[in-house]
């Protein structure tokens, strides 16, 4: 466990970095970035928190099993959204010019709606959250590893 | 119907994909459920290969192009380059995926008792699950970006069941190399699909090979691809991590890992026959494979002689069988240009070589298990510390005899048929080389010979005297593999004719997966 | 830019990580050089993917802001986000696989633990 | 000593075999056939709806990858989590 200078700022820092990735995974298909880099700004967070506190304390707040459930309903989101568009062809973008995120943007240059995108957006959210846990969970995991504990089931 | 039929190919992936996302939720509400529902998702997953099986082999290649306006879309409308993803399911892909979903549902049924009382089931069940999706995807896949991805699940769910049993040091040295392995050979597929989309800007395998110009650029592709299938099938230059792997993976997964070498193997086929087809010099290629292939077999038996480790032999035996496969493929693509030679010879040797990949992996996946069942109930892989275990394990002992008769080539077992076609095709082709596969089917017989009487006969050893029979699921699991052993034994031609000669003619002419996607082309 | 320069500083780049990389694969012992060399290589052949869909004076395919004549291709950078996070995933199973293998064995050295030889 | 010789003049040998190989790609910013990427500039706004033109193609044209991709993870968390697992149950949790 660091200094609490450090702590402090860490705790600080957090709400920022959390609202920095959720912004990076909502604005994927506008932006660049997507799921995968705001899960891993995120994830950046959590390994911050890491090193300030340490691994006994992080585990107390961030349980294995949450995390573990997290990923896997993220994952099941991700395929189920692909399964949506089997009434046409397995991962059929079906939701383009539906009434949910289904804005056609104006062909060339524009500023940029966030109501577009078909299921990208929604498939972004469920990679995020994918991500957030499954890489939270690898990260905790080696560094309670490493300190020793074997993690349990 | 039609519509489970067009889309079954996305089904037989995908299915098994939820079913490794969900297991950890499904767990929770305890063991049954989990066997319940992996078992129950397979086979819908085995129904869905039958049908697929069925179409494929009495209408044609099947392509499915994913998130397309319809699934046979494969160019968008008015476009002259695929864009989207396609799997492409033909006879040879069709061929591999029977092969790993007999070999998959054996495993699974093998493993529920296995693992009563170990900690860590629910992520190997995942695992199991996401192995069988790599394999399937690379066997269907028609884009080579695609073919990479699969290729990474299948070695990394791979990697992390081989080194399941973490407190023994060499089973996480075994899998450390596989996915060392694994990882090298990847990149070298990635190097080498990023210079094929350099030239084309395709990634579809039958766009690419459409487009193939055969430059210096794709020689080098066709090097990097070769070289990292050769490593992930244990061919012999590159052969080092087999032994190690194969030794240390838990029961049920080894014959998975096995199918997964020769689902690379392949994929060799794949980008040999189909994508460079037109262009190599077949006969320079041919004898590079035909090398490979005898040096994989003699080798392979010589090393596998002196082993002490029961798994540990048959994993040299899995590389010296492999030469088998290689031979017969290399001796048809040396022929491929030569329609006359192709005609009296050539189709057979593939056949013999395709057929053998068959045969092979359920009678060495049979082996495999018995080996892991002796491991389950007397805790050592030593043959020298077993002995008259036949008594008490008659079942496991009768399933060792069906497996090391058939890979010894002994009639009416399948190795036989399949060695047979090798011999005779080769006999014509070059006689030394089929003095050279029988020999080494002599050494195999004699080696597990040597096991059998060290293992199963002799005087009952005092400490094995309580030694019972292995569960039944285990024991069902080895009977599913006896059982086709034994049938594909005694209708060899039954099998040549319905499964492995589409697959043949899939490999030999390439055209209609060409024109699947391309249309017509002239 | 009109002549065709023989060496393009990001291909040359590439090269030279895939080389050294290669050359630590094979002949360090140590695990973790082996695991840095797969990490080079990783970055090598990623540099490559993104570098093969440059176009001059492009910038990222984006319709927010920017029109779609000066564009670079967007599969290649599709392709290497993909491998990137790929190679994210081996190289955790890696260390995991080499924490292991350091507590059973207490060494680094692939030639001191018996098996890892070849 | 003579390990590291060797070493030396084959990385030499695969530096040069690879810059080699490097100039018989397309110069740097130039790329020659660009039918596929063309299609997807084109048409992802009005088939994807998606602005981001990379999202288009990880989400919609290329989305098996993805899939793919997410389920490396996914295999990848499994794997570390299954490795670094107490062997043993331990005794009050059986």
């Amino acid at each position: 466990m660091l200094s609490k200078i450090v702590r402090t700022v860490t705790n600080g820092f957090m709400p920022i970095i959390i609202i920095f990735g959720l912004y990076i995974i909502a604005h994927g298909h506008l932006t660049p970035g997507g799921g995968f880099q705001g899960g891993a700004v995120v994830v950046s967070g959590v390994v911050m928190l890491l090193v300030a506190f340490n691994s006994q304390e992080l585990k107390k707040s961030l349980r294995e099993r949450v995390l573990s459930i997290m990923e896997s309903s993220g994952a099941l989101i991700f395929i189920g959204l692909a399964f949506a568009g089997i009434g046409t062809v397995f991962a059929y973008n079906l939701l383009v010019g539906s009434p949910i995120f289904g804005h056609i943007p104006p062909t060339g240059p524009n500023p940029g709606d966030i109501w577009t995108g078909g299921v990208i957006p929604l498939m972004n959210f469920a990679v995020g959250l994918k991500v957030i846990a499954g890489l939270s969970a690898v990260v905790l995991a080696l560094a309670l590893f490493s300190s020793g504990e074997e993690v349990e089931e | 119907m039609d519509s489970l039929i067009t889309h079954s190919p996305a089904l037989i992936v995908a299915l098994p994909l939820v079913a490794a996302f969900a297991i950890p939720l499904i767990s929770r509400a305890g063991y049954r459920a989990r066997s319940t529902f992996s078992l129950v998702i397979f086979g819908l997953v085995t129904f869905l290969v039958a049908v697929l099986a069925v179409d494929v082999h009495s209408v044609g290649i099947r392509v499915y192009t994913f998130g397309a306006t319809a699934a046979e879309l494969a160019l968008p409308g008015g476009y002259m380059v695929p864009v989207r993803i396609m799997f492409q399911v033909d006879g040879m892909s069709i061929f591999m995926g029977i092969i790993i979903t007999t070999v998959t549902l054996a495993a699974l049924i093998y493993s529920l008792h296995f693992l009563k009382g170990q900690t860590g089931q629910v992520r190997f069940y995942s695992l199991m699950m996401l192995l069988y999706t790599g394999m399937m995807g690379l066997a269907f896949t028609g884009d080579m970006f695609n073919l990479f991805v699969f290729l990474e699940i299948a070695s990394i769910a791979g990697a992390g069941l081989a080194a399941y049993r973490t407190n023994m040091a060499d089973a996480l040295e075994g899998g450390f190399k596989y996915i060392v392995i694994s990882a090298v050979s990847a990149l070298m597929v990635l190097f080498a699909i990023g210079i094929l989309y350099s030239q084309y800007n395709v990634l579809s395998i039958a766009a690419l090979a459409n487009y193939m110009q055969y430059t210096t650029l794709d020689m080098i592709a066709l090097g990097l691809l070769g070289g990292a299938f050769v490593m992930k099938l244990a061919g012999v230059p590159l052969h080092m991590w087999a032994p190690d792997t194969y030794t240390v993976a838990p029961a049920g997964t080894t014959p998975m890992i096995l199918a997964a070498s020769y689902t690379s193997m392949y994929v060799l086929y794949r980008i040999t026959f189909t994508l460079y087809g037109v262009h190599i010099d077949s006969t320079a290629i041919g004898w590079i494979v035909i090398v490979v292939g005898v040096l994989s077999m003699f080798i392979g038996v010589m090393m596998a002689v002196h082993q002490t480790d029961i798994k540990r032999m048959m994993a040299y035996h899995a590389i010296s069988q492999g030469g088998y496969m290689l031979l017969g493929v290399g001796v048809g693509l040396a022929v491929l240009a030569n329609p006359v030679a192709l005609a009296s010879y050539g189709r057979d040797a593939i056949n013999g070589g395709v057929f053998h990949i068959i045969n092979h992996v359920f009678y060495k996946a049979l082996l495999f298990m018995t080996a892991e069942a002796i491991f389950f109930r007397i805790g050592t892989r030593d043959t020298n510390k077993m002995g008259g275990l036949a008594r008490n394990m008659k079942w496991t002992a009768a399933f060792y005899i069906i497996g090391a008769l058939a890979i010894s080539g002994i009639p009416p077992l399948n190795g036989f048929a399949s060695k047979l076609l090798i011999y005779e095709t080769v006999l014509q082709f070059n006689p030394v080389l089929a003095v050279i596969a029988m020999f080494v089917s002599l050494v195999t017989l004699a080696s597990f010979a040597k096991v059998f009487y060290s293992a199963f006969t002799g005087p009952e050893m005092p400490a094995y005297r309580e030694v019972r029979e292995v569960p039944k699921s285990m024991i069902i699991g080895m009977a599913i593999l006896a059982a086709c052993v034994i049938f594909f034994g005694i209708f060899p031609g039954l099998i040549v004719d319905n499964i492995v000669a589409p697959a043949t003619e899939a490999l030999i002419n390439q055209a209609p997966y060409i024109n699947a996607v391309m249309g017509a082309v002239p | 830019m009109t002549e065709h320069i023989p060496l393009d500083f990001p291909f040359l780049a590439a090269a030279l990580l895939m080389g050294i990389s290669f050359y630590i694969i094979i002949f360090k012992k140590n695990l973790i050089k082996l695991i840095m060399g797969v990490a080079m290589l990783a970055a090598g052949v990623n540099l490559f993917l993104v570098a093969l869909g440059y176009r001059a004076g492009g910038g990222a395919p984006i319709y927010t802001g920017i029109p779609k004549e000066t564009m670079v291709l967007p599969v290649p950078q599709a392709l290497t986000l993909t491998s990137i996070v790929i190679n994210v995933a081996v190289l955790a199973l890696m260390l995991t696989m080499v924490i292991r293998i350091y507590r059973h064995t207490g060494s680094l050295d692939s030639e001191k633990s018996r098996k890892l030889k070849g | 000593m003579k390990r590291q010789v060797t070493g030396l003049i084959l990385l030499l040998v695969l530096v040069a075999f690879l810059v080699w190989g490097m100039h018989l790609t397309h110069p740097f910013g130039y790329p020659g056939a660009s039918d596929m990427d063309d299609y997807m500039i084109e048409n992802a706004q009005e088939e994807t709806g998606s602005n981001n033109v990379v999202a288009a193609v990880l989400f919609d044209y290329r989305l098996l990858d993805t899939l793919g991709e997410a389920t490396i993870l996914f295999t990848a968390v499994m794997g570390v989590l299954l490795l670094v697992r107490a062997s043993k149950r331990k005794e009050n949790n059986s």
